[in-house]
């Protein structure tokens, strides 16, 4: 199913022109690009621009996975929907948006919940995982599912006015749970719908996952990005600080070497709340 | 001889919903909290609980250290290459606190 | 013809609900964007995601001008565009990607060249502009402009890996003069055409384009936007460098107390090339 | 006694790629490049272009400065506010010069 060109297409050429004269990235890069796959969990407001830069830039195959339909309340961020889509699947409608933008890109809808159940299965197929989920027990559950496959994982999370960024899994570097070995609690997690969000903070988020998922499927100069944290705040200043993260934990549960998690969990139990709970701060409401 | 350090404070992600929404904030504490050892890391979340918090601490600590899903930098870095807990508190390091965000 | 509504319909209810409760925002900040026009001159890599996240957030009025058409080349960075709009006029195509995606904001699509004989004309009728250009003298053009009319200006550009992004002539601050008085030799300025651009670099530039106008139109607080640079380099480590910037030239050519420019100049001769021209360097190719 | 200083110097925006396309590169210069006088950005721009600059210096300078379209940054502060070319360089300084960007 994947293609394996070695070389570009006449209409390729021009589609990609600036990339191609691009110092660092040339056909090299993009034909590394086209013949990687990447997963892209979420078609929310941070898989939106993920999504549609990733297809632009000449990704060769994309996966889009998301249960959900869209609603009238998403079009304020998730702009790879629009009106005529709403309650339409979002991994469906997400589709749409990037056959019209690049037909050369063959996009993958999975309209299904991510779980333990599925998550391997799908997550082999593909090079890089991006997450664009927006809760904790997803998170979870995509780490181990890239630890396990061997999967260079691409972290992005937005609440209100604030995002960060991160790689896991990648080059040695610590996973996600090197990093929170323990879930926080559930009453102090907020998902967007809860929460809130302005709109554009995971349109700057998901443009960020798009590029490190892009220099990884390029193989281009990492310069420590398996071990940072970007850390972005709309409202203050400076707008973005850089973190140096620790290294991998030598006793992490899964991504050591000598793991004691060898399977997917109940990561709804572990968290104590899922994908397809409120925040248990609403339910008490 | 327990002289005051100047520490630049910055809670972000969330956690300054607890500190009645402020972001930064410069406080003097003691070089010794308990002498006579210096004042570590594991003093300034106890001081921080005591004297900024207003309420529902178990949003902030939990044990002696901070709860789950708060990363702690000192000086942009992740505490853990630091020391964590026993980390030596020096004058004019900055402080973060910062909630791991899940939404999207 | 700009509405002047005090208050929010229940549809703007649903759509906005996830900034309505966004602390620091609101209905307040929700009713200030909805009464705020804002100009984004160029429809291409960076007015593309900037034009569409002001959009999704609830600006009333948004104007948007380009003079070029929809090439095949243009999609691997302008994300409001597609295949389907190949040939149609810029501003036209970007207009109807806006509708799509929220038809309560007011879209006018200026299908010209911006130039010393309209920039003013045009400019006088918006409370914000945003710089989505993509060369030296409609930038020094749009600051005139802007200077002439008072109103504030969130600069933004990209090239190859890098990007960088200002706000100029807001609350006392520098004017894009006062830090660049003399324009750069014609053979040293590229555009993304001639010297290439990765195509996410521009839609990371733009997002953050379309978060320093929302914050202006939300007069929400600035916390020094008003004098610094945000350097982006997509492939170093930090990612993002802040800058502070000089303060406003007390001799500025223009927007000092003592101006000797009060008109709008001719800004190609200025400049030693125009919106038209190639590079200079590819030209003597 | 012109003891040696270090000085990192960044190249960004386009301008490394008069450098080899370095981005970034720690040189050590004299503290008075013109005795009796401490090292001046002015010294500094003028040591680089007699010993990085490959080519082309008038892509680089114009007369005793840098071209117009290039930005000089003092640790992380507009040069401008710190004295332009009579800045007196310190020992670890991080002095940035990034070209202005134009496309979009
Ligand atoms: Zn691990
Ligand atoms: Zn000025």
């Amino acid at each position: 199913k994947l293609r394996n060109d070695n070389k570009l297409s006449l209409e390729e050429y021009l589609r990609y022109g600036r990339q191609l004269i691009l110092p660092g990235f040339g056909i090299s890069g993009q034909l590394k690009i086209k013949n990687k796959s990447i997963l892209i969990v979420g078609a929310g407001g941070l898989g939106a621009p993920a999504a549609i830069y990733l297809a632009a830039a000449g990704v060769g195959n994309l996966g889009i996975i998301d249960y959900d339909s869209v609603e009238s309340s998403n079009l304020q961020r998730q702009i790879i929907h629009n009106e005529s889509r709403i309650g339409l699947s979002k991994a469906q409608s997400a589709k749409m948006t990037i056959q019209g933008l690049n037909p050369l890109c063959e996009c993958v809808a999975y309209d299904l919940l991510l779980d333990s159940s599925n998550a391997l299965d799908i997550i082999k197929k593909y090079d890089i995982v991006v997450d664009a989920t927006d809760n904790a027990a997803t998170r979870y559950l995509i780490n181990d599912a890239c630890v396990l496959t061997g999967k260079p994982l691409v972290s992005g999370s937005a609440l209100r006015m604030d995002g960060q960024l991160a790689v896991y899994n990648y080059r040695g570097g610590p996973c996600y749970r090197c990093i929170f070995s323990k879930p926080p609690p559930p009453e102090t997690i907020l998902n967007c719908d809860d929460g809130g969000v302005l709109g554009v903070v995971t349109g700057v988020i998901g443009c960020l996952q798009a590029l490190q998922a892009i220099k990884i499927a390029a193989d281009m100069n990492d310069d420590g990005i398996s071990q940072s944290l970007l850390i972005f705040s709309a409202n203050s200043n400076p707008l973005f600080r850089s973190i140096k993260l620790r290294s991998k934990k030598p006793d992490c549960v899964i991504c050591s070497n000598n793991p004691t998690i060898t399977t997917l969990q109940d990561y709804v139990q572990f968290c104590g709340s899922g994908a397809l709970d409120k925040s248990p701060s609403v339910k008490l409401l | 001889m327990s002289s005051l350090i100047k520490v630049n404070l910055t809670f972000s992600g969330g956690v300054e919903l607890l500190f009645n929404n402020i972001k930064q904030k410069i406080i003097e504490i003691p070089s010794t909290i308990n002498p006579p050892k210096p004042t570590t890391m594991k003093d300034l979340i106890l001081w921080i609980k005591d004297n900024l918090l207003q309420e529902r601490s178990e949003l902030f600590v939990s044990g002696n250290t901070v709860r789950p899903g708060i990363l702690v930098l000192i000086n942009d870095t992740d505490w853990e290459l630091e020391g964590e807990l026993g980390y030596e508190i020096k004058d004019n390091d900055e402080i973060v606190f910062i909630s791991t965000l899940h939404g999207g």
